[in-house]
């Protein structure tokens, strides 16, 4: 007795949580909730890949009159939760939207940390999870663990590899000599990749002459930009995070670290990258990139500048619209709402998306991907990705002007 | 007086076992702000435990939560979880005495400081290590559910209360009490008034780390940036001083209220939680100076006096 | 040098604050069963000789030894539990306490340590004592002025000390009160403690003590019996030259 | 000598940060908690009008101070005075005022957040290298220090010349006694805490020059701000700035000569040494 009670307590609760949220659409909405970072330390990364993306698809789709659920016309409501870049509140918002709000679906969180945390509350009640911002090489185990865990943006071996295979391509080339100065932050994300990377650029035959990590927040980056230009190398790779990727740039061009390949990890694809930078970030390389010359892309940041008021970045969030595609395309194939047969549906089919055709490996992994992309006129293009079209050739950075 | 306190410990026992119970009855919604709730009673009420009677206000809470995390998130493979446990309990009480040690001659305000300091370096040393080592992000993969933790965060958070009933009714309460209202006089008394607050302070210290360790599978997925927020150690201290630390439940009817005040505001506001959550904490804060324990203790005086006229 | 039964001693105790020599090197013996009566005048350095017999600071020169023991570099708290036990110049009462626990602890953590009933009895029989037993559960912010007297002196009784310090105990009663605290201290007296009374009030001293010693300065300047140093010429010049200042 | 320039610019920075903090905490014993909140606020001025005007962030830091000054009086006399009339301690002051500005802390993010989202903001200006001694600096870190002396001497000035600041360090050291010399605490605790604002987002117009800030980050700032002021000694203009400075040299010596990856482990261990043994900071007074 009392225990129905308390579900109906619930209910009223989620009911009322609905009405305030202010997006009480048609009755037959399909709700689809939505879980990232509007405070808190990835809040900035957030606000550029993340939440315009969750806007231009809910927008998106109820123009076109909604997701076609078996033949009926269904607009989708889109329920947020800020989780303030905290894992404990990721957690909890995911079960709140899917056992109070009972949403239909529910879009995979913001960055590989938030997404770890929330896979197994995903996996208990069977949501398809198609990450979008999850960076990880144990996907393998992860996948074995949550079947219905997609990764789409790749990993970090692929990542530091593309930026080897760039730098081997200018090498040979002959556009740069083979001493690297690479540097990370020391956090998890520009450990691993700096870790993967050293062994990668030996075996290519680079030299790293000089490499060091600092700590995130750091707020002088120029003792880290000044050893790099004293070591002389051919080229530059940091393994950064947004403010730092800013920074070390900065530095370098008060340096003068005149290097042909200049490479950042997070946040080159930024639009304020060019922004701040203007024609000075002209051949920087950087983590990521789109095929930007596609139709499918220039078409899509069109339409997210249009409505979102700003340009999307030239690599996540084209992956973050491609995998609420990859969702709506499931959806509509298969009719219903039936979270199992859309996620078997996700595991066995290609996905058309503006990022261009997304197909699964034997571990739920979209292995090809983009992984070093190169400012050019104000675009940032791919030059090297694991197995994606549309890739163009890198070239040497001349200077900071 | 002697009846009254196994009055409070049986009543302790049996809301005990009823909030036990969640896992059954609750849904995985209810739980997962019962795992919040329990975790921030551990965390507030072991805090208050030392900071009620010194006044002195840490906010090393999360360098003992780190550490214990990445107890469990660097042990998981080697050792078994039920090992891990006492190993953060160590660890944190270890480094505690350590600060309390080094802090002795802090009065207030720098302690403050120090501990909040403290948090920061202990942050950046094991970033560094982990950097020089090449440790890579650490997944805790294991097959703990969310009812597992919730039942030993109620657990630790039984030991608490009843290790602070016990000190309470101890030599080292009395004597933190004397503390609390006149470090010079309890000195004359004849307190040793050092130890008694470095042993104390392990306390916190101890119970955060093992907190630490026992949500960490929650997570998967660990970096020193989600296991050191410094906003943990600021929400503890809240949380505490919202709820009163005069009592031993004082901080469990701040965390209580304050959880489902967060819950309600960043469920009806996505847009705005941390606006409102400001503006309701400074509402608290000017309309219940005395914390949430001032609020109970003045209603029932006044239900005591209206008995009276009655 | 030590006196064959004093119980605390006091040789070339030096105390310097900056370039200020407060107290200048000090030596007495405090005997058993005896009170023994600091007097001075203002800033002469007294309440600085009494805290540095108790822990509050530590001599700069000098020792302090309780029946041979040396004191003078211990903490308070360790000085505290060896049997010296003091009152404060303003009375500090444990303001969230009842009058009956700020006594307990002195029983709990003094001299000679107790626990449980024993030190609930213990502390309820030093209040009594001080005539205070009906104020028991009383908070300290319900007394009255020469209350909260009285309750720093049971707290300082309950640890059993071997030497009692009362830093201007009598100081700021008015004269009924002052008659109460002079026989309270005479009941003392006459159970045998051994006490240092610094004190202003002349009467009191005349009354109670069996010995004084005189500072000026920071330094003693006349010790004998109350009678003696009184009429002592150079204690009447240190008193009035400063009274007339 | 590279390394000493560098890290004086760096020392400089943190001067900036903390120097408002130095009064509000300092003379005034509010330990605000906001601190970092209108270091971006400042900075997010100083974006809005290069980007937006092509305003000179230099310029628009006389436009910042007079509307933070103005902002910091109204929060003092309407939210923080009751509190100072109400407690019966300074320890309880102090709490409360931990309390009552981490609310205002999540208040200022939630505007900022409504105001401007939580993007990056970013803009370039005057990143031009500079010749110094025969190495190169960044043009905006210089004007940046060259601000942070400009300010913290005219604060210095002010505080030992002035009759207005001579009684607010009357009023850090002894309000009681201020208050009997006929000083009028409330004022001046006023004009103190409103002053320290105007510095504090005058200073965050100033490192928007060269740092990426976004609506979250101003913890970070109120971090390092805190251990400056209690490693300099709380109220102490000159320790302020030595600890500022002292901490710049230490990162940029650390981050050249040992390993980057150290220096804010560097930074908070001399931090810690610091309280250890000079528990009063550099040149604070010793304990009453």
């Amino acid at each position: 007795m009392d225990r129905r009670r308390l579900f109906k307590l619930a209910a009223t609760t989620a009911l009322a949580t609905t009405l305030a949220a202010g997006a009480a659409l048609a009755q037959e909405a399909v709700k689809i909730g939505a879980v990232g970072p509007k405070t808190g330390g990835l809040a900035g990364g957030a606000a550029v890949s993340f939440w315009p993306n969750v806007q231009l698809w809910a927008h998106d789709v109820n123009a076109r009159g909604g997701l076609n659920i078996g033949g009926e016309m269904r607009p989708v409501e889109i329920i947020e939760y800020d989780d303030q870049t905290n894992p404990g509140e990721t957690i909890k918002a995911v079960q709140r939207l899917a056992t109070q709000d009972e949403a239909d679906f529910i879009l995979a969180p913001y960055s590989t940390g938030l997404n770890l945390a929330a896979a197994p509350i995903f996996d208990r009640f069977g949501y398809p999870m198609v990450t979008h911002t999850a960076i990880s090489d144990q996907i393998v185990e992860l996948s074995q663990r949550f079947p219905n865990m997609y990764f789409t943006l790749g990993g970090a071996t692929g990542l530091a590899g593309g930026v080897v295979e760039v730098l081997t391509k200018m090498r040979d080339a002959g556009q740069i000599g083979n001493k690297v100065a690479m540097v990370n932050v020391a956090d998890a994300f520009g450990i691993e990749l700096a870790e993967v990377a050293r062994p990668a650029f030996a075996e290519a035959g680079f030299e790293i002459v000089y490499d060091t990590s600092y700590p995130l927040g750091t707020q002088d980056l120029s003792p880290i930009v000044k050893g790099a230009a004293a070591a002389e190398p051919d080229a530059f790779v940091a393994w950064s995070y947004p403010p730092d990727t800013f920074g070390l740039t900065e530095q370098a061009m008060i340096e003068g670290l005149d290097v042909k390949a200049f490479y950042t990890a997070v946040a080159t694809s930024f639009p304020a990258y060019a922004g701040r930078f203007g024609a000075a970030a002209n051949g920087v390389l950087g983590a990521g990139g789109v095929a930007a010359t596609s139709a499918s892309f220039q078409e899509y940041a069109a339409r997210h500048e249009q409505v979102t008021g700003a340009k999307p970045d030239f690599w996540a969030s084209g992956m973050v619209y491609s995998s609420f595609q990859i969702l709506e395309q499931a959806i509509e194939a298969v009719g219903s709402l039936d979270k199992e047969a859309v996620s078997a549906y996700i595991a066995e089919n290609d996905f058309e998306t503006v990022m261009g055709t997304i197909s699964w490996d034997e571990n739920n992994n979209n292995a090809a991907y983009w992984t070093v992309g190169q400012w050019m006129d104000g675009v940032f293009n791919g030059v090297a990705s694991t197995g994606r079209e549309g890739a163009i050739e890198p070239v040497a950075k001349t200077g900071w002007e | 007086m002697k009846r009254d306190a196994w009055q409070d410990l049986a009543l302790g026992a049996v809301l005990l076992a009823v909030a036990a119970c969640l896992p059954w009855f609750g849904g995985s919604y209810w739980l997962s702000i019962g795992v919040t709730i329990a975790m921030y009673t551990v965390l507030a009420t072991s805090w208050a435990l030392f900071s009620g009677p010194t006044h002195y206000i840490s906010l090393a809470t999360t360098a003992f939560f780190g550490i214990g995390t990445y107890t469990t998130g660097l042990g998981i493979d080697h050792l078994p979880y039920w090992v891990l446990l006492p190993i953060a309990g160590v660890l944190g009480a270890v480094l505690a005495g350590l600060v309390g040690l080094a802090t002795l001659r802090l009065s207030g305000v720098y302690f403050v400081i120090f501990t909040l300091g403290l948090a920061e370096l202990v942050r950046q040393i094991i970033t560094w290590v982990q950097n020089f080592s090449g440790q890579k992000g650490l997944y805790v993969l294991t097959d703990i559910t969310e009812a597992d933790i919730y039942w030993q965060l109620l657990g630790l958070a039984g030991i608490v209360f009843l290790g602070g009933w016990a000190i309470g009714r101890s030599r080292l309460g009395f004597a933190l009490r004397i503390i609390g209202d006149d470090e010079t006089v309890a000195r004359h008394s004849g307190i040793n008034t050092a130890r008694a607050k470095v042993i104390l302070f392990m306390v916190p210290g101890a119970v955060a780390a093992i907190a630490g360790a026992i949500l960490a599978p929650r997570y998967v997925y660990i970096e020193p940036l989600l296991a050191f927020t410094p906003m943990l150690s600021f929400q503890v201290v809240i949380m505490a001083l919202l709820g009163g630390t005069g009592r031993l439940w004082g901080p469990l009817v701040g965390v209580i209220p304050f959880t489902f005040l967060w819950e309600a505001i960043s469920a009806s506001f996505p847009n705005q939680t941390t606006l409102l959550l400001g503006l309701c904490f400074l509402l608290i804060v000017y309309l219940l100076p005395k914390g949430f324990v001032g609020l109970i203790e003045s209603v029932r005086r006044w239900a005591k006096s209206r008995e009276g006229y009655a | 040098m030590r006196a064959p039964n004093a119980v605390l001693s006091l040789r070339g105790v030096t105390r310097r604050f900056g370039g200020l020599v407060a107290v200048n090197d000090m030596s007495f013996d405090v005997t058993e069963h005896e009170v023994m009566g600091l007097i001075g005048p203002n800033g002469s350095g007294k309440s600085t000789t009494l805290n540095l017999i108790s822990g509050a600071l530590a001599p700069n020169a000098g020792t302090i030894s309780l029946r041979g023991t040396p004191l003078s570099q211990l903490p308070a708290q360790d000085i505290a539990r060896k049997g010296v036990a003091r009152t404060f110049q303003l009375v500090r009462l444990l303001p969230s306490m009842t009058v009956l626990d700020n006594v307990k602890a002195g029983a709990v953590f003094g001299h000679r340590r107790r626990w449980g009933s024993e030190a609930d009895d213990h502390a309820m029989a030093m209040l009594e004592k001080v005539g205070l037993g009906r104020h028991a559960f009383a908070v300290p912010s319900q007394l009255t002025y020469i209350d909260t007297k009285r309750v720093e002196l049971a707290r300082v009784l309950a640890s059993d000390p071997k030497i009692l310090l009362l830093d201007e105990w009598l100081a700021g009663l008015n004269p009924t009160e002052l008659g109460q605290g002079i026989d309270l201290i005479r009941a003392l007296r006459e159970e045998g403690r051994t006490i240092i009374l610094v004190e202003h009030v002349m009467d009191a001293i005349r009354s109670l003590c069996d010995a004084c010693v005189v500072m000026a300065s920071g330094t003693k300047i006349a010790e004998g019996t109350p009678e003696a140093v009184l009429s002592d010429p150079e204690v009447i010049r240190a008193y009035l030259g400063d009274d007339d200042a | 000598m590279d390394i000493l320039i560098t890290g004086l610019l760096l020392g400089g920075t943190y001067a900036l940060i903390a120097v408002g903090l130095n009064l509000q905490y300092g003379m005034v014993r509010i330990m605000n908690l906001a601190n970092g909140e209108l270091i971006v606020i400042g900075g997010f001025a100083a974006f809005w009008f290069q980007t937006a005007a092509s305003v000179s962030p230099l310029l628009t830091v006389f436009l910042v101070a007079p509307v933070a000054f103005a902002l910091n009086w109204l929060i003092y006399t309407v939210m923080l005075r009751p509190l100072v009339k109400r407690a019966k301690s300074r320890g309880q002051l102090e709490v409360d005022a931990i309390l009552t500005t981490f609310g205002l802390s999540f208040v200022a993010v939630g505007v900022m957040l409504a105001v401007f989202g939580g993007d990056y903001f970013s803009y370039s200006y005057l990143a031009r290298p500079v010749e110094l001694l025969g190495a190169t600096f960044g043009l905006n870190r210089i004007m940046a220090f060259l601000g942070a002396v400009v300010i913290c001497g005219a604060l210095y000035l002010w505080l030992n010349h002035s009759r207005p600041g001579l009684s607010i360090r009357a009023i850090a050291v002894a309000p009681q006694s201020a208050r009997l010399v006929g000083i009028d605490v409330q004022k001046l605790s006023a004009l103190a805490f409103a002053l320290g604002g105007a510095v504090t987002a005058v200073g965050g117009g100033l490192i928007s020059m060269f740092l990426t800030l976004d609506a979250s980050t101003g913890v970070m700032f109120t971090l390092k701000a805190l251990i400056i002021v209690i490693m300099g000694g709380v109220g102490d203009m000159r320790g302020t700035i030595v600890a500022a400075l002292a901490l710049g040299v230490l990162e940029s010596f650390v981050a050249s000569v040992l390993d980057p990856g150290l220096t804010l482990a560097a930074a908070y261990l001399l931090f810690l040494l610091v309280l250890l043994f000079r528990p009063q900071g550099l040149f604070g007074r010793g304990q009453a």
